[in-house]
């Protein structure tokens, strides 16, 4: 037995009383052995492991009982200076998100040698060191790149750095904390298998916290589900994953995406046409140090028609420039080239009042609910702005009742109405979001990630709220996402963006049953669509 | 936290003043330029006046009487001629020789147009003076008009050294004097140095530096650490050590001119309430100094032509309401708002005496505004043209006549033309011309006169105190200061205290 | 860290909207240094508005016999605890008295530049281009001017009333709001819930005033208690160069700009109304420690869910 | 950067254009100079004399116009009241206050820096409540009232220190005591707030996942990601020392142009105050391109975008 955690229970006090973050939380990890912690933002899940490295600071926190040990020893009761030495020596840990978790002002090769220097290692030896490293996580020239900084990689090599740095020391064990959800999904799938090999080279024991089914699927042996602190569920991955016992387990299962059905919708007169769209960015100045940066196309030549009732599937992963797309089709950017019409009206060079009336049916929402919801209005507020926008939709005086059915349209009770965004979970939020969208009954909604940034099981639930107003109101969606899984069972056609340019595009049904593009197939199988030896 | 800073500086102790026999006196500002033409202006004159350039004749400032200098004797041959014999064997430090050339070129100099030295513009404008040479050791001076106060304007003109460059101002003064100019660091200090060479008495002083602080505690506090050994002049509240603090009177005599053509002030009882309701003995010994006295004109008894018949204003703030209520009954406007004018750091604690004047003037029912104006703002109100729409003005200034004669304040402050003069009385006028041509015996009295109608018959003004300033002497020092260091110090005249 | 909680715990839970406003109260008396600043500052207001009224009289009356009374003795009467000044009069009556024209020649000179460089930097910040540009040279401009030589040249051209004091202050703080407020803006009109207004055709006025503005108040607001503050200082450095405020109006600045030249005979004149500066100024300062907290929208939430 | 920084500089050249216009026609509204330089009893045809002697008797759009020509043959005129090259005396004041200043600046950050830190380290705790409490203080203290006091203690009655003046060091401690006062008492505000915000970050966190030592924590990982505010206060306050410099060299009798501004605003010495304005500004736009090459040196990511 590595490392077991017994009994533990960790509580913070707040403001709003005594938080019992993790309650009696048992689990246990060997040498070689990955165990995946899963459960969703706030289940607690990562509490445990945050104990494990001493990152909780007590007080504020309280540990009213339980045991950490490791290799027999409670590090509960060692003192400070014991469990630094522990600390990225014995055992280390890695961050969700690399870029947050790398100083940013400091050489990555420094920052490297730096695990090895704290723990006594001769600054010239750890130099040598980190080229070893760095070539071993797959960073190119890493007598070069060792030079450069954080920002000066990509979000997967961010990550490869963090690893790098973790077992420089050929820890006993690994903690990893969501290694690769701020990732694109074919780079997650390269960084786990990462992950792996090392493991069988050096042996060591591996926790894993995630909220990815898919994740626990493909790496982990065993697994302990979390919920409200507390342990719902363990056993082999395997054996939870085919008969969870838990019906929380089993909703999580549930709501993978890419089980159900394809959504077939006959598609109506064409509604919007996308014609040789161009955007060039570059050459104009960027935000903070104000300076030129290279020209970049994100959006390249690209042209689709949409019918109405169609719900357009538009995938790809960061950089691809479907959110670009996005901002176009709603207006907020015009293309350098190329026509986006709406209802056969050309979108560019219309005038003021033009635009202003067509912004009344095309309607949006964003990824991150709590930063497009203005924290300082109330959600009446929020959901009656459009109205107050274009006053001749509703009078003043039925904007109460009005925001009250909407809300219950998606699923909020009407006396939330006078509460602010930050009192809602996230999937509220966006719930909010969409009630807002609505507001102005438009025909064509764009989502740009809409359901990205939450937990899976919300994600269904709100996908399901999607199809619903669909068919109620014969919406038509333009559906931004990074994973095609999700798509899968709610687009009724699908594009596939790389680069800027359409890679395939088509019915729903014909890109998945057989992906012509390359890329699409590794989008396919990174997000678990189709399994691993497929294809 | 203090004791560390304190344990720093234990070993840091303040730099005194140099060896025994060298000075540093502090003034209250520094100079702008040292050339000798501007030597009347008590910045300049304090450093350089009769230390590093002489003048033909001393005035002596206790009785305006005059000594010899750099020339021995002189006659007045005829109304417009003065014969003036030089002391023999002098030379500059330049080594130039002090001879008839020499005072002719000075002369030359401080009366060259292209310069706006003082001493010509205040003391030899328009005078048209000429100097001839009758032999090496004597000079001829001839005017146009007569001139009975000669030796008095000549007591003002510094004798530079003849290769003082004409036509610019010089920083480097060279005079005949016990000390050479060494070197002035701009903002900093002005150095002096013994010459060696002097015609006089060696002095016993042989290094001057001159620095300067306006903030009267600072320099207070330089003498109490022995930093420096003697400042010119500290506010009487700092004055708090007798043994250190000498008094002197500074030639200054305050008073409030009154705008006598404006209503209300036109009418005589309005200015004369005023004078009333002033309590100025309340002053003496608390915001002034209490060796300050109460003037009852605008010069002071050193004054050649000061009338000792005068006498000081009672304070009587009845007898002030009573002549107020009276003028109001005869429709005078004695309500109109009146400017109570001051200026920053006229002299120490003047912002606290208009203050108090105000309040005074409040309480006999007059309605004053104070008004602070910086100088330049103060020289407009105070110079002619005046501004026809003045309000009524309550004017504080500060007049310092150290030339010894009443002529050079009474044309320029009551003669219809003079320039800060609010008065046209053509008989005042008419006795004012006649005065300045008089001498002896006869022009005391016409001053007399002229003094005693303005202050009895017209009342033009508020006369208030002839001001005092105390100078702090460190204890190494034994000097007692006179009225003449109000624009001088004769660094030949200070001793050191034999410990 | 309460960074730490998780998400979850403080998701969900019913909003307690009508008590919010004792939910700040309580909140300020739980901040015990707020709680006292906030009093001393409502005690400085009471002054300023009632204290001309009450003590002009008591602030003029001279007695010249009784300057520099020393304080903490109650021969001459109360109003003589603090001592009297250089023409002995009560320095109690006057700091009450000067109390008013402090206050508001702080609080109007900051008002002023939180109001032009607020509007200018959300001018500069939104609009950005040409005029951005001119506005950010302006100030950059007014920036290196050393304010006491600006006050002053301004002051010799306009004589040295009230308001003209307030206006040299005012102009010669405008840069410090207008760039903060511009910084703000640049980064909030990139936020979602700003585009969010767009894509649904607000316009520009809207934006401005109903998004962008109110997330800018609280900066601003801090800003704003901070420098109150600093003017008061700067006042006072005016008094020092005789260029300030004008008697018989005074100011605490002036009075400690006065009282310097009895720092060695008589200290209580300038040490009262120096200490009123100070209090003053760390007052506001603590206030907003507090504010900054409370304007924090999840942090103003935690008042709330506390207030249940 | 190289762009960067000549971009910055034709900004600065803007608003030096503007500011030498707005202080050449303001200064000329504060009235002529001839009264002063000319005796109380001076007739108005040597007022006219003197005044045409300097060319103020010109329309002010002339004066303006050689004024200009002559900046461009870097001559400002003759000063009226010392009768040398306006430039000459500004450069030799110039120094002094640029020393004050020099010393000033980093004792100010080492304070603040230091002091937040730790500060930020354990918030509310004794050192942290103490900290605030002195720099509050210190920040809101009247300068000259304090360069007085600190004469009359340390001179006067414990007689450790110099009254005023200049020569030895110990001449400069009070003064830079008194500069240093208030914006060390708002940097620690700054530098504690930012210090604590870089505290909470992942990386820190991951820091510390690491097994390194507090105290490298602090000064290595947390500090110099909380320095760019820390930089932007700084130089505003150190824009604001001029101010500062005016009050301490008047008490002091430091010969910097601080004093040499308000002397020549009040002797309407033009050309002074023409050319110390120019300097002074120059120096400032000076500082604000050094502090923006010192953001990215601090920070690579401003470096490199």
């Amino acid at each position: 037995m590595l490392l077991s955690v017994r009994n533990l229970s960790i509580q913070f006090p707040s403001r709003a009383g005594l938080v019992r973050a993790v309650e009696d939380v048992s689990w246990d990890v060997n040498a070689g052995e990955t165990l995946a912690i899963l459960g969703e933002s706030g289940s607690g899940k990562s509490v445990s492991a945050s104990a494990v490295m001493n990152l909780i600071e007590t007080p504020p926190a309280v540990i009213p009982q339980g045991q950490i040990l490791f290799e027999g020893h409670d590090l509960l009761q060692a003192d400070a200076e014991t469990r630094r030495r522990i600390n990225g020596k014995s055992i280390s840990m890695i961050f969700q998100d690399p870029l947050a978790a790398l100083n940013p002002v400091y050489p990555v090769g420094w920052q490297i040698a730096e695990t090895m220097r704290v723990h006594g290692i001769a600054p010239d030896v750890a130099q040598a060191r980190v080229i070893e490293l760095l070539a071993r996580v797959g960073i190119s020239e890493p007598e070069r790149r060792m030079k450069d900084y954080p920002h000066q990689f990509s979000g997967g090599q961010r990550q490869r750095i963090m690893i790098a740095s973790a077992i420089a020391l050929k820890p006993k064990l690994l903690i990893a904390d969501e290694p690769t959800s701020a990732l694109d999904v074919t780079v997650q799938a390269r960084v786990l298998d990462l992950l792996k090999e090392i493991q069988a080279e050096d042996g060591m024991g591996m926790v894993l916290i995630t909220h990815d089914l898919t994740v626990v699927e493909r790496v982990a042996d065993r697994v302990v589900v979390m919920q409200a602190g507390r342990i719902v569920e363990s056993g082999t991955s395997a054996e939870v994953m085919r008969n969870p016992q838990h019906d929380y387990t089993r909703r999580l299962l549930d709501a993978i995406p890419g089980r159900a059905g394809f959504s077939d919708i006959a598609a109506g007169r064409p509604m919007l046409e996308v014609q040789s769209v161009s955007k060039i960015y570059g050459g104009l100045a960027r935000q903070f140090a104000r300076l030129r940066t290279q020209p970049v196309r994100a959006v390249d030549d690209v042209s689709f028609t949409m019918a109405k009732g169609e719900t357009l599937g538009v995938v790809g992963e960061s950089g691809s420039g479907k959110s670009t797309l996005a901002r176009m089709i709603l207006g907020l950017d015009d293309p350098t080239s190329g026509v986006i019409r709406f209802d056969g009206r050309a979108m560019q060079g219309q005038s003021e009042a033009e635009a202003y009336k067509m912004r009344r049916r095309v309607q949006f929402v964003f990824q991150d609910p709590t930063a497009s919801l203005n924290p300082r209005m109330t959600v009446q507020q929020i959901i009656a702005e459009p109205w107050a926008i274009h006053p001749d939709v509703l009078p003043k005086s039925q904007w109460r009742t009005r925001v009250a059915e909407l809300l219950e349209q998606v699923g909020l009770k009407p006396d939330h109405a006078d509460r602010h965004p930050h009192q809602f979970s996230g999937g509220q939020r966006q719930r909010i979001a969409i009630a807002r969208a609505l507001a102005l009954k438009p025909e064509l909604i764009v989502c740009d990630e809409a359901v990205s940034a939450l937990d899976v099981s919300v994600q269904a639930q709100v996908i399901d709220l999607l199809k619903d107003l669909r068919r109620d109101y014969g919406l038509s969606y333009v559906f931004v996402a990074h994973d095609l899984a999700l798509v899968r069972d709610f687009a009724t056609s699908v594009l596939v963006m790389y680069g800027g340019r359409i890679v395939e595009q088509g019915p729903v049904r014909d890109v998945y049953d057989n992906p012509q593009h390359d890329y699409t197939k590794a989008l396919l199988r990174a997000s678990g669509v189709i399994p691993q030896q497929a294809a | 936290m203090r004791h560390i800073i304190l344990a720093l500086l234990a070993c840091a102790s303040p730099a005194l003043a140099g060896p025994e026999t060298e000075v540093k006196i502090v003034l209250p500002a520094g100079p702008d330029r040292l050339d000798p033409c501007e030597m009347p202006r008590s910045v300049i004159g304090r450093i350089i006046k009769q230390n590093v350039v002489e003048t033909l004749v001393e005035l002596n400032y206790a009785d305006a009487t005059l000594m010899p200098r750099l020339a021995t004797s002189w006659t007045q041959d005829s109304p417009t001629e003065w014969t003036f014999k030089l002391r023999e064997g002098v030379t500059f430090h330049d080594g130039a020789p002090f001879d008839a050339a020499a005072v002719i070129a000075a002369m030359e100099r401080t009366i060259d147009p292209a310069l706006t030295c003082i001493t010509r513009t205040k003391f030899f404008d328009g005078v048209d003076i000429t100097a001839t040479a009758v032999d090496p050791l004597t000079v001829k001076f001839t005017t146009a008009q007569p001139s009975p106060i000669l030796p008095t304007l000549l007591a003002q003109m510094a004798i530079s050294s003849p290769n003082t460059p004409l036509g610019v101002y010089t920083n480097e003064p060279i005079g005949t004097g016990p000390y050479r100019f060494v070197e002035w660091v701009q903002g900093q200090d002005v150095t002096l140095e013994r010459s060696g060479e002097y015609w006089g008495e060696e002095p016993v002083i042989t290094k001057a530096t001159y620095v300067w602080r306006s903030e009267s505690s600072v320099v207070a506090a330089m003498v109490a650490t022995n930093e420096a050994d003697l400042a010119f002049s500290i506010a009487p509240q700092d004055a708090t050590d007798p043994d250190m603090d000498k008094v002197y009177p500074n030639s200054d005599s305050a008073m409030f001119r009154l705008s006598v053509d404006v209503p209300p002030l036109n009418d005589i009882r309005v200015r004369r309430a005023i004078n009333l309701a002033i309590d100025r003995t309340a002053f003496l010994g608390t915001i002034l100094s209490e060796e300050a006295t109460e003037a009852t004109q605008q010069v002071g008894p050193n004054v050649f032509g000061w009338n000792d018949s005068l006498t000081p204003w009672e304070y009587d703030p009845d007898e002030a309401m009573r002549l107020l209520a009276e003028a109001k009954a005869d429709g005078v406007p004695v309500d109109t708002e009146m400017r109570l004018i001051g200026r920053p750091a006229m002299f120490a604690n003047s912002n606290e005496f208009v203050q108090a004047v105000g309040e005074m003037l409040r309480a006999v029912g007059l309605n004053v505004n104070m008004e602070t104006l910086e100088m330049s703002q103060w020289l407009e109100v105070a110079n002619k043209p005046f501004d026809p729409a003045r309000k009524p003005n309550i004017f504080l200034t500060m007049h310092d006549n150290n030339s010894g004669d009443a002529a050079f304040t009474v044309y320029f402050k009551y003669h219809s033309n003079g320039r800060q003069s609010e008065l046209h009385n053509p008989e005042l006028d008419a006795l004012i011309e006649k005065a300045a041509t008089l001498s002896g015996d006869e022009r005391e009295a016409a001053y007399n006169e002229v003094f005693r109608m303005i202050y009895q018959d017209i009342v033009s003004d508020v006369p208030l105190f002839h001001m005092v300033n105390y100078m702090r002497i460190g204890p190494r020092i034994d000097f007692t200061p006179t009225i003449a260091n109000a624009v001088e110090l004769q660094l030949a005249k200070l001793q050191l205290k034999s410990s | 860290m309460p960074s730490s909680i998780p998400a979850s715990v403080t998701a969900e839970l019913p909003a307690a909207q009508g008590r919010r406003k004792s939910a700040i109260l309580r909140s300020l008396l739980r901040d015990r240094y707020a709680t006292v600043s906030v009093i001393f500052l409502l005690i400085v207001l009471g002054c300023a508005i009632v204290g001309p009224t009450l003590l002009a009289e008591q602030a003029r009356a001279l007695n010249l016999k009784g300057r520099n009374a020393a304080p903490f003795s109650l021969d001459a009467g109360w109003m003589f605890i603090l001592g009297g000044d250089a023409l002995g009069r009560s320095l109690l009556a006057r700091i009450v008295v000067a109390s008013q024209n402090t206050i508001l020649i702080s609080a109007t000179a900051v008002l002023f530049s939180v109001l032009v460089g607020g509007i200018l930097g959300l001018i500069a910040g939104y609009r950005g281009g040409w005029v951005g540009d001119v506005l950010l040279r302006l100030a950059d401009a007014i920036m290196t001017l050393p304010s006491m030589l600006l006050a002053m040249i301004v002051l010799f051209v306009f004589e040295p009333g009230v308001t003209n004091v307030i206006l040299v202050l005012a102009v010669s703080r405008i840069p410090i709001f207008m760039r903060t407020v511009r910084a703000e803006v640049l980064e909030l009109k990139q936020r979602m819930f700003v585009v969010a207004a767009r894509a649904t055709g607000a316009s520009t006025s809207r934006i401005l005033l109903r998004h962008i503005a109110p997330m800018v108040l609280p900066t601003i607001i801090n800003l704003a208690a901070l420098e109150m503050a600093f003017v008061m200082l700067v006042e006072s450095g005016l008094s020092f160069l005789g260029i300030g405020i004008q008697p018989p109006e005074v100011t605490w600045g002036l009075m400690v700009a006065d009282g310097r030249n009895y720092l060695g005979s008589a200290w209580w004149l300038a040490f009262w109304p120096g200490l009123a500066i100070m209090l003053t100024a760390m007052s506001l300062n603590l206030l907003t420690n507090w504010l900054r907290v409370v304007t924090d929208p999840v942090e103003r939430w935690r008042l709330e869910t506390e207030a249940r | 950067m190289g762009s960067f920084i000549f971009k910055r500089s034709f900004q600065s050249i803007l608003s030096l254009i503007f500011l030498v216009i707005v202080v050449f026609f303001l200064a000329r509204m504060t009235g002529s100079p001839a009264m002063l330089y000319l005796p109380p009893e001076a007739t108005q045809d040597q007022i006219d004399a003197y005044n045409a002697l300097h060319g103020f008797d010109d329309p002010l759009i002339v004066q303006f116009g050689s004024f200009i020509t002559g900046v461009f043959q870097g001559d400002f005129g003759n000063s009226l009241q010392y009768s040398r090259p306006a430039l000459d005396m500004v450069l030799a004041a110039f120094p002094t206050t640029l020393a004050l200043a020099a010393v000033t600046m980093p004792l100010v950050l080492l304070i603040s820096i230091v002091t937040g830190a730790l500060a930020a380290y354990h918030p509310g705790g004794v050192f942290d409540r103490l900290a605030s409490l002195i720099s509050l203080i210190g920040a809101s203290m009247p300068n000259f009232w304090v360069a007085i006091v600190g004469v009359l203690v340390f001179a006067v009655t414990l007689n450790v220190l110099p009254t005023s003046g200049t020569g030895t060091w110990q001449h400069w401690v009070l003064p830079v005591a008194v500069l240093v006062l208030r914006p060390a008492g708002v940097l620690v505000q700054v530098m504690r707030t930012s210090m604590m915000t870089a505290l909470s970050s992942v990386y820190v966190k991951a820091a510390k996942a690491k097994g390194v030592k507090a105290r490298a924590i602090i000064f290595v990982h947390a500090l110099r990601n909380s320095l760019l505010p820390v930089i932007t206060v700084a130089s505003d306050q150190a824009a604001g020392i001029v101010n500062g410099a005016v009050i301490v060299e008047t008490v002091f009798g430091f010969p910097g142009i601080g004093k040499l501004m308000i002397d020549s605003v009040l002797m309407r010495d033009f050309a002074v105050i023409q050319a110390a304005i120019l300097v002074t500004a120059l120096a400032v736009f000076l500082i604000n391109i050094i502090v923006d090459i010192s953001y990215a040196f601090v920070d690579p990511r401003i470096r490199h975008s």
